[in-house]
Parts: C-alpha cells; structure tokens; sequence
C-alpha cells in the first residue's frame, strides 16, 4: 500500500483582479504551486454576484494549493489583514498525498 | 425621434433582457460569448474609426475634439465627487470610485448612440473613435487622487496601478484596433468588413439583450442602491452630457461630433474601470458603482439620454 | 425530395457528428458555444417569423393555425401517454414526463424543417412561428395533470411551476423575438438581418454538428433506453405528424403551413421541457426523455420525418 | 500567527434548475452564504452525463457552503428526504477559518 | 439529526486528454461513480499552465471520486507509478456522506 | 510581397495579441470562443476545398500532390530527429515528440498563407486541402516509432494510440468538412457560403489575436526553450518549407500549390499533435514542443515564413 502523508490545503477565494497579487503574495511565503478553479457565483455579506464576465470585476476565482504547515501559515499571516478589506474567503483543510517533498 | 430611437431592435432586445431577468426567466446568454462579443465590438468600433481616419487624414478637428475629450475625463469626476459625498453621503473611497466610472467611458454606450446619431443624418466623425479611447483613462487617474490612494496596499499591482489602467484589455483592444484601422485602410478593411461592420448592428443586439439580463438581475440582487444614489446616476450623466454637448459645440465640432462627445461625457464606464478599481480600491463597494452604471446609468442613456444628447447639440449647434 | 433533404450540408453535418461522436473522436462544440447558437436560433426564428407577420398583418388564417396548435399540444400527450404506459411499459411518472415532450415542439427541428419546406417550395407562413411559440407550453401542463403532480415538493418551485414554465429562457426568447420582429418590421429587420438572416444556415449547420455529437454520445452512454422506448420514439413523431398535417389540412391551411404544424406536432422537445421536468418531476429519469426526445426522435425527424411530413400534407392538400 | 477555528463545509451537487431551490432551503436553515461551482460531467447511479447545455436540464452545480455545525445538521435534514429522488449528492468536511464569526 | 458515515474524497489532478483513461483506471479499482471539475490554470514543477483550449493538450481536470477506504488504496497503488510520469496529482481527504452505501 | 503580407489586418492582431500579452495586459479572448473559431476555421477550409474538388473533378496533380503530402510528413521527422537530438541536444523521448510536430501541419498556418497566396497571384490548387488532411497523422507515427513507444504505458488509451491520431477532433472535422464539401457542391455550399467564406477573413483576425496573446504568454511563462531550441525552431521549417517547395515543383504542381505544399511542410502543429502526444509520449515536455511550435515557428511562419516560401516556389517554378 502507497504511503500518505498530511498536507494542508490552502484555498482563498478571490476577486479575479486580485488574483496575480495573491499569486504573488503566496510566493512570498514560500508556495510556489498552486490551481485555480472556476466559480459560477455567489452570496455573501456583500450581496448576491455572478461571474457575468461583462464586467470582469466581480467574478471571483478559487485559489487552491496544498502545502506545508509552515507554509501555511506564513500565508494565513500575510492574507488576513486583507480579508475584510478585499472581501476574500480564506480556508484550510488537512488533505494526504504521496510524493509529499513536491507539496513543501 | 426619440420615440424612433426607443423602437430600434437593439433597445427593444435591451428590454427584452430586461423584463426577462424581472420575471426571474431563467434566460441566460453564456459569459464566455458576452464578453467575446464585448471583445468584437470594441475591435469593430477601433477598425471602423480607424479606417475613417485614414481616410480623412489629420485634420484640427481632430486634435480639438482630443483636447476636449481629455479635459472631460480627467475634470468631471470633480464635480461628481463633490455630488456624490453631498447629496450621495457617500464616503470618500466610494464617491471617488463612482465618479472615476462617471468620468470615464461605455463604449457600448457609444456605438449604440453612433447608430442611432447616423440614423438621424448626424453621423459623428471617425476620429470620435480615438476620442472615445482617450477618454477611457484619465478619469482614473482623477478618481484615485481624489481617493488619495495612488499608492495600493499588499495587493495592489506592483509597480503602480498606472499599468493596470493603461493595459487594461479593452483599453489596449480599441486602441490597438483604431490603429490597426488606420494601418490597414480602407483596402485592408474590405475583407474583413463582413464580419467587423456588416455584423455589426445584430451582434449589438445579441449583446444588448445580454446587458438587459445583467443590469435587470443586477438592480434585483443588490441593496447597494439608495434612492439618492439611484437619482444621482441620472443626474449625472444628464448634467456631463450637457457639459459635453455644450463644450463640444463652442469648441467648433460638427452637430453630430459634439452629440457624440456629449454621450461620451454621459456615459459611465462598467468594463475598463470596474477592473482597475477592484484593485486599486478594494473597500470601494462594486455594488454601488456597477449598479450605478450598469443598472441605471446605461439603460438611461441607451432610451433616454441619447435621444437627449443628440437633441442638446443640435439645439446649441443651431444657435450659433 | 426526400433523398435531396438528406444531403443538404445541414443533415451531412449532424450525420458528421454522430459519426464522430461513434467512432469515439474527442470533437466537441463548447458548450458555451452550443448554448450561444440555440439562443441566435431562436432569435433568429422569431425575428423572422414576426417580420412576416407584420407585413401580412392578422389573418384568420393566423388564428386557425394558432387554435389547431394549442390544441395539439394540449391534446397530443394523452394517446402519447396511453401508448408510453402499455406498449412502452412505462410507470406513471416517466410516461407523463415523456409524454409532455412529445406535445411540446423541437425550435431546432421546426427550422430545419422551414428550410426544406422552402426548398421545396412549400414555404410555410410566417406565422407558423407563433404558432411554434404557443405549443412550447401547453404540453408541459397536460403533462403534469397525468403525473398527478402540479404540486410539487420541498424543491420545486415555490409560487408553482407555471411560472417556470411559461418564463423558461427558450420561450421567453423565442416570443419576445417574434414581438420584437412585428414591431420592428421589415425596416428595422433590415440592418440586422445580415446576422439574423444571411447567416442562419451556416450557423444550424454548427448546431447541428454539436447535436449530432450530443445525440451519439447520449445514445452510447445511458442504458435508459429500451427497444420498446427506441421504437415509440420512433412511432409517436408519425402518429403525431400524420395527425397534425391532417388537421392543418382540414382546417383550411395552405399545404407548407399544414406541413409546418405536421412538423411541430411531430417534434419533441429536448431544450425547455426537460429543464421544466427536472424541476417539476425530479423522478422522472432525464436518460429516457432525453435519450428518446434528443438521441432517437430529432436525428428521425431530420433525416426522414421532415420529408414525410411535407409529402403527407402535400399529398392531403391535393386530395381537398 | 494568526489563529483558525473549525466549520464545516457543506458540499452539494444538483441539477442547475434545482439550484434556486438548494439556496432557498440553505437559506431556511440559516445558511445565507454560499459559493456556486461549475462541473463538466461525471457518472453515477442514473449514468454518465456531461455538461452539453443543449438542454441545460443535465448540466449539475456544486454548491457550496462554509457554516457552523448546527446550520450543516439543519441542512442535512431538511435535504436528506431528497437525496435519493432528487439525484443530489451531500458531502460534509472539516474546513478551517479565520474571522469565524462570517462562517455561522 | 441524519446521521453521517465517513467515507474518502479522492481527487486527482490531470491533463485533459489523460481523463478517459484515469475513468478506466478507477473503474478497475472498482470506483465507478466521479465527479470531473473544470480548472482554469496553475503553476507546478513543469511551470505555470492556462487552460488556453487552442490546444486541449494543457488543460486540466479535477477527477473527484468519494468512495471507501479501500476503493482509494486500490486506487492509489494504481496511480502513484504514474504521478511522477504523467504530471498528476492526488489528494486524499475525510469526507462525511450520508447514505454511505452508494460510496462503496 | 512581403512587407505588403505584413500589413495585413490578420498579421497586425497577431502583433497586437502578442504586444499586449508581453505588456501584461488581462486582454483575453474567452477559451471556449477559440476553440469554437478553431473548429469554425476547420470546418470553413475542409468545405471550400471540398467544393473546389468537386468543381475540378479528380485529377492526375491531386493524387500527385497527396503523394508528395504523405512522403513528407512520413519522413520530414526523421532529419527533424536527428538535428533536434545532436544541434538540439534532446534526450530520445522530446526529440522524437517535437520532431512528430514538425512533420505535421498547421491548420492556421495553411489558412493564412491561403490568403497571401491568393492575394499575390499565386492561388493553390483546392485539393491542397486534400493534402493538408493527410499530412496531419503521418508524422505522429514515424514520432512514436522514433520513441520506441508504440505501445504506452498503463494511462495510454486502450486499442491503441492509432485510434487517438486518427480520430483527433481537429482531423476528423476537417477531414469530414472536405468531404461534405464535396458531396454539397457548388448548389450545397451557397446557402452557408456567409458564414463559411464570407466571415472567414474576419475570423482569422479574432483567432490570430488569440493566438498572439497564448503565444506570448507561453513565451514569457516557460522556460523550457533554450537559445538551442528556439533557433531549432526556426530553423526546422525553413528548411522543412525548402524542400517541401522543391519537391512540389519536382513533381510537377502548379507554383501555388508548390508553394502551399512548403507552407504545409515548413509549418508545425500545435492543435491536433499536442493532444496525441500528451497521451502517447506524457514524459515529454507540453512545454517544450508547445513552445516552439506555437510560440516560435507559427509567429516566424505568419511573418517571415509564408512570404519566403511563396518566393522559393516561384523561383524554382521559374527555373523548369
Ligand atoms: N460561508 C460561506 N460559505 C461559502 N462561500 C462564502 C461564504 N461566505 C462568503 N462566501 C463567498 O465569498 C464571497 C465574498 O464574501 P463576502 O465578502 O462576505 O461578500 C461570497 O460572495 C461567497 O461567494
Ligand atoms: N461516489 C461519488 N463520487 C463523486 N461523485 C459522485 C459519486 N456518486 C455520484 N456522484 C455524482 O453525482 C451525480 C449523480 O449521482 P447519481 O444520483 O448516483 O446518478 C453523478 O453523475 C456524479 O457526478
Ligand atoms: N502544491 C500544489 N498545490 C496545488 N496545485 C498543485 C501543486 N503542485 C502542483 N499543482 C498543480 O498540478 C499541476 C502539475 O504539477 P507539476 O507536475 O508539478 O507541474 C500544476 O500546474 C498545478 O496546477
Ligand atoms: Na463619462
Ligand atoms: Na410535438
Ligand atoms: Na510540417
């Protein structure tokens, strides 16, 4: 049986203009993989969007990568003063892998 | 003429959308095809000015209605500003964001009032096209001094939001168009004519009928609006396009080039700036201006304001 | 006639995409794309038929055509239903949910059919697209009677499923197009109709390449259908053309309109009534309606059906 | 290092014409907040469907909720009688969060 | 309350024209039923990728399964010689259904 | 000629879709409307050449021409091999990947030098599209047999990757659009001629802005190319064109369609090999064979490439 190992899944949801900037900021801590995943829409304290592409600005995309601990969290440290202010969702998840050294 | 205005196909497919999104019809144009046909009309507005100006060469029209469209953009988010945090009550970051999209441009505004301006025998001149582009940015600038936020925070581009302004896509679309207009000619032109001008009108109505379904689900998703906020999206384009009509006549433009200059001036943006403004103010509320431009603004402009516009300058043009 | 319908560019397409779709090919139309072209279909259709129907203004024609199509589609599920529940062995709710879609009409079908119609010189009247408009719903009613259940549960639509029903993005579209035909007329068709018209067969045959590969993959991937099912989608779309050709045929229609309702009447739905039935009869299994109406009906009607029905109501025509 | 505190995460996949209907009933166990994801096909039960949108009937939505552990038990019941009629799927997880208050 | 079973979310990570194959493999691990998810671009050892379509050849898909423990190591051992060839990636985590019986 | 080529519209997107990416605008042409133009430009060139065949009747030069079409693409990976392995310094496994793309075609490419061609004179006979279709698989096979992996691995597909090269999307409807071609003829192909002819130029302009927005983005995000390999890549089709223009006027083809067959020659794939090879060869680098296919040799080709190889074929023709 192949060996697993826990690694965290980091996901933010963001407006997609923003999303070259988190790309960078999670650089700057060290996370330099990651996917990005479509949304269709959605509902928060800020109302009621869809990704209606006329206007790019409120689509919003999923950032998704899975990581270290460590790696977490110099990510979590660097996003959350910015969560209120940019409307971003940010969640962590425990997720196992194989080949962990390439989720470091 | 008015009245003629409202019954063209692309205004009636407009509300169409409308009242389809009102009754919760589940009619919905895909958004990769929206934003395409967003895509092809900037670059069949860009061809066809450009073009135009090949022909006509560099006139001193030209440079006037440059100068004026420039002044325009980067002075009206002033006033708008001011409007907007008195009779708006709306904070600084969110009046300056508004007016930002209030100084600015809808190109789909425009080439809907081009058609209906050549409808009336007051066809605008092509170079209106390269003032159209001009009037894109500055207004952002504006915005965001008055903001007092050139700077951005952690997210913010790098290297300034001046990048992100001047290469926003449809910025860099209809310029690059306009260019490649003038490049090709009218020789180059002909053999993509069928689809970047003979298309043109349906695929405005297809798209119209897109802006219907969006501004409508968009009043009705969001609590953004007050009735202040509402009136004000009126008000402004109203009082800009006067502005626009009045200073395009005194500087000497045509009828038709001042009513063009007075529905750029009466149009607010809802695609280049919404972008840049997501990034560069990020507290600014998109609720409130796209719901300003988009839900209310451009559906008054397209039956109301245009008609409007064009009776303003022909009216000042007839007095002097 | 028949043979000639089968080689037009449209059918040689669908038979292109089935082929693929067979032979396992990873050609695919974007959805995005698919969905894009049903609407322009609709769109089209409507703008047309809404055209022609302002230059002939109302006739009695007109309301017979409409009174022969409503009660078609009220009336067509209840021998459908009879025949789904004994021959094709069918349980209450499955039969009513297959039953509604074939009383409703195929937009797609309708058109391919007024192209050989024309053809063949036995073009339809423009009104016949009302008449396609009004047979979109009733069914969906009469089949919701059968299943006993206008009601719904916990995630059906609140405010009832009429509402969904008679709002459904295809329906709203293709009447809202037909009435932005009539007032526009010809005049305000004409700048437009380089879209809505000049382009509308190469865009079928587009459609028709993706309904082609849609069809095939769906009859390679469910296992809902049986002999018994595959052979009433089959016989239904006879039964219910030969019937709908005579009545139009009885009832004083010119032999392209009475083939234009034996085309109607022969179609199934596979756009808006299976969105309405997956809300209103989630039991209902979509591979059956689906399988029957898209994968085994329309592929029959395109290639055999239409021909038949032409040649029935011509044939009924000449002997009255 | 900025501290995280357990939701969970309420996953539900559905036909897009019972979307509307999914939120209603989120929102009638106090789930106001959600995000709408898109699919592109997969097999079950009732076979193999892909997201044709030639009849948008087959096409499915994922929707998906962060929320508390009473607001996922209220979600559950009022949707587990449907699961097996409606063809929906229910999936439920751990998911960390910073600012728990907007996950309630 | 409805009661809640865990089962295994697995979820693979690949290139477009891989997926028809990943489907056989999971079949022959006995997972039948899968969810694919649609992705719009990432960055990994081999670079950053956007879903550009022109050619299919580097879009990926998110192949999404909920099933048993052992259907996921059967699974697992399928795969892993293949992860480092084929550029997939493989994720594992906990995931709460009801009616487990149709994640076997 | 070739400064003329240069300033076409289509050429000019290109620059601009490029320019733009480099300048890291967000400019984007939605997936899903590439694809779609991508099919759209397959199905557009399959029929016109269909239709010219069926004008022109099977003749001597076709079957002459589909020869030398299959010998190249049979055997241009070999050379292609050995320079990518010493000059490139490939391992085996990339080197025979990239070579199986630069034995096969471009579908754009083709389509574009069509248009010059046709422009400058020099029309290429209508079975050159004929010849295009059979170029397209040939060398994916002498690829994988340079790789010694016929068989693949446990991901490869079942009933082997022939299957796959065979029925790649992009050859089946090509292949299949000449053939309705054919058989709709002249009468066939009239009704969907605006959408097929009359829009082709157009679209070509839409999809050559997306092409040089993916080709610079992959330029700029890979850094699989190495000075090696890009000059490779320049290098390959120059000499690929050479011979494939030498051959075309050895064996006797009108100068058109010589110089059709070293575009066809001197031009890589990057739609339909892409997508075989990633399942039939998954260690080699998308990076690489993308990269220099797409992001090197089809800027080259556009720019430099199609005017060189109309000049080479003209002069050879000139010398018998
Ligand atoms: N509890 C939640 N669960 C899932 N998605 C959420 C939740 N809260 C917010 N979101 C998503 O994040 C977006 C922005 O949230 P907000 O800043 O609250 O408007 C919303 O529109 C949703 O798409
Ligand atoms: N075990 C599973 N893992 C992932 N997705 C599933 C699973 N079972 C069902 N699904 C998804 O849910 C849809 C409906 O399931 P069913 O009702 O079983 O046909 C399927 O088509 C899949 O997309
Ligand atoms: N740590 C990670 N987190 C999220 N996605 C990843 C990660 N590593 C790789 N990926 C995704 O998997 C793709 C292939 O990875 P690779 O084989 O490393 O190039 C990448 O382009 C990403 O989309
Ligand atoms: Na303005
Ligand atoms: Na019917
Ligand atoms: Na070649």
């Amino acid at each position: 049986m192949t060996e697993t190992i826990i690694r965290r899944r980091v996901e933010v949801l963001a407006d997609e203009p923003l999303i070259p900037a988190i790309e960078r900021i999670a650089a700057s801590a060290g996370i330099e993989h990651y996917t990005l995943l479509p949304t269709l829409g959605g509902m928060g304290h800020s109302g009621r969007w869809r990704d209606d592409q006329i206007s790019g600005a409120t689509a919003k995309v999923m950032f998704m990568a899975v990581t270290s601990e460590e790696g977490t969290d110099r990510l979590t440290d660097l996003l959350s003063p910015l969560l209120a202010t940019h409307h971003l969702i940010l969640l962590v998840s425990n997720v196992e892998v194989i080949r962990p050294q390439r989720f470091d | 003429m008015a009245v003629d205005a409202l019954f063209q196909p692309v205004v009636l497919f407009f509300l169409l959308g409308s009242l389809a999104a009102f009754a919760r019809s589940d009619l919905a144009v895909p958004e990769a095809v929206a934003k395409t046909i967003a895509l092809y009309l900037m670059m069949s507005i860009g061809l066809r000015g450009g073009g135009e100006v090949a022909h006509s060469g560099l006139t001193g029209a030209m440079l006037i209605a440059g100068g004026c469209g420039l002044a325009l953009s980067f002075l009206l988010p002033l006033p708008a500003f001011w409007a907007l945090r008195t009779l708006g009550r709306l904070d600084r970051t969110n009046a300056a964001a508004v007016a930002a999209h209030y100084g600015s441009v809808s190109v789909v505004t425009f080439a809907a009032g081009s058609e209906v301006l050549r409808a009336i025998g007051m066809a605008p001149a092509g170079f209106m096209v390269a003032v159209l582009a001009l009037m894109e940015t500055p207004a952002v600038l504006t915005g965001l001094l008055l903001a007092k936020r050139g700077q951005g925070d952690a997210l913010a581009a790098r290297g300034g939001l001046l990048h992100e302004t001047f290469f926003n896509g449809s910025v860099v679309l209809l310029v690059g168009s306009f260019i490649i207009g003038v490049i090709a000619g009218e020789k180059g032109f002909a053999p993509i004519a069928p689809v970047f001008d003979t298309l043109f009108k349906g695929m405005l109505c297809i798209f119209l009928l897109d802006m219907g379904l969006v501004a409508a689900r968009r009043l009705m998703d969001r609590r953004a609006l007050s009735l202040r906020t509402a009136a004000l999206a009126i008000a402004l384009p109203v009082a800009n396009g006067t502005l626009g009509a009045s200073l395009g006549v005194v500087a000497g433009l045509d009828a038709g080039s001042a009513a063009a200059l007075a529905i750029l001036a009466g149009s607010a943006s809802y695609i280049a700036v919404p972008a840049v403004m997501r990034l560069a103010l990020p507290e600014a509320n998109p609720g409130l201006y796209l719901g300003m431009s988009l839900a209310v603004t451009f559906p008054f402009n397209l039956t109301i304001g245009i008609p409007y516009y064009a009776w303003v300058a022909s009216q000042l043009h007839g007095m002097i």
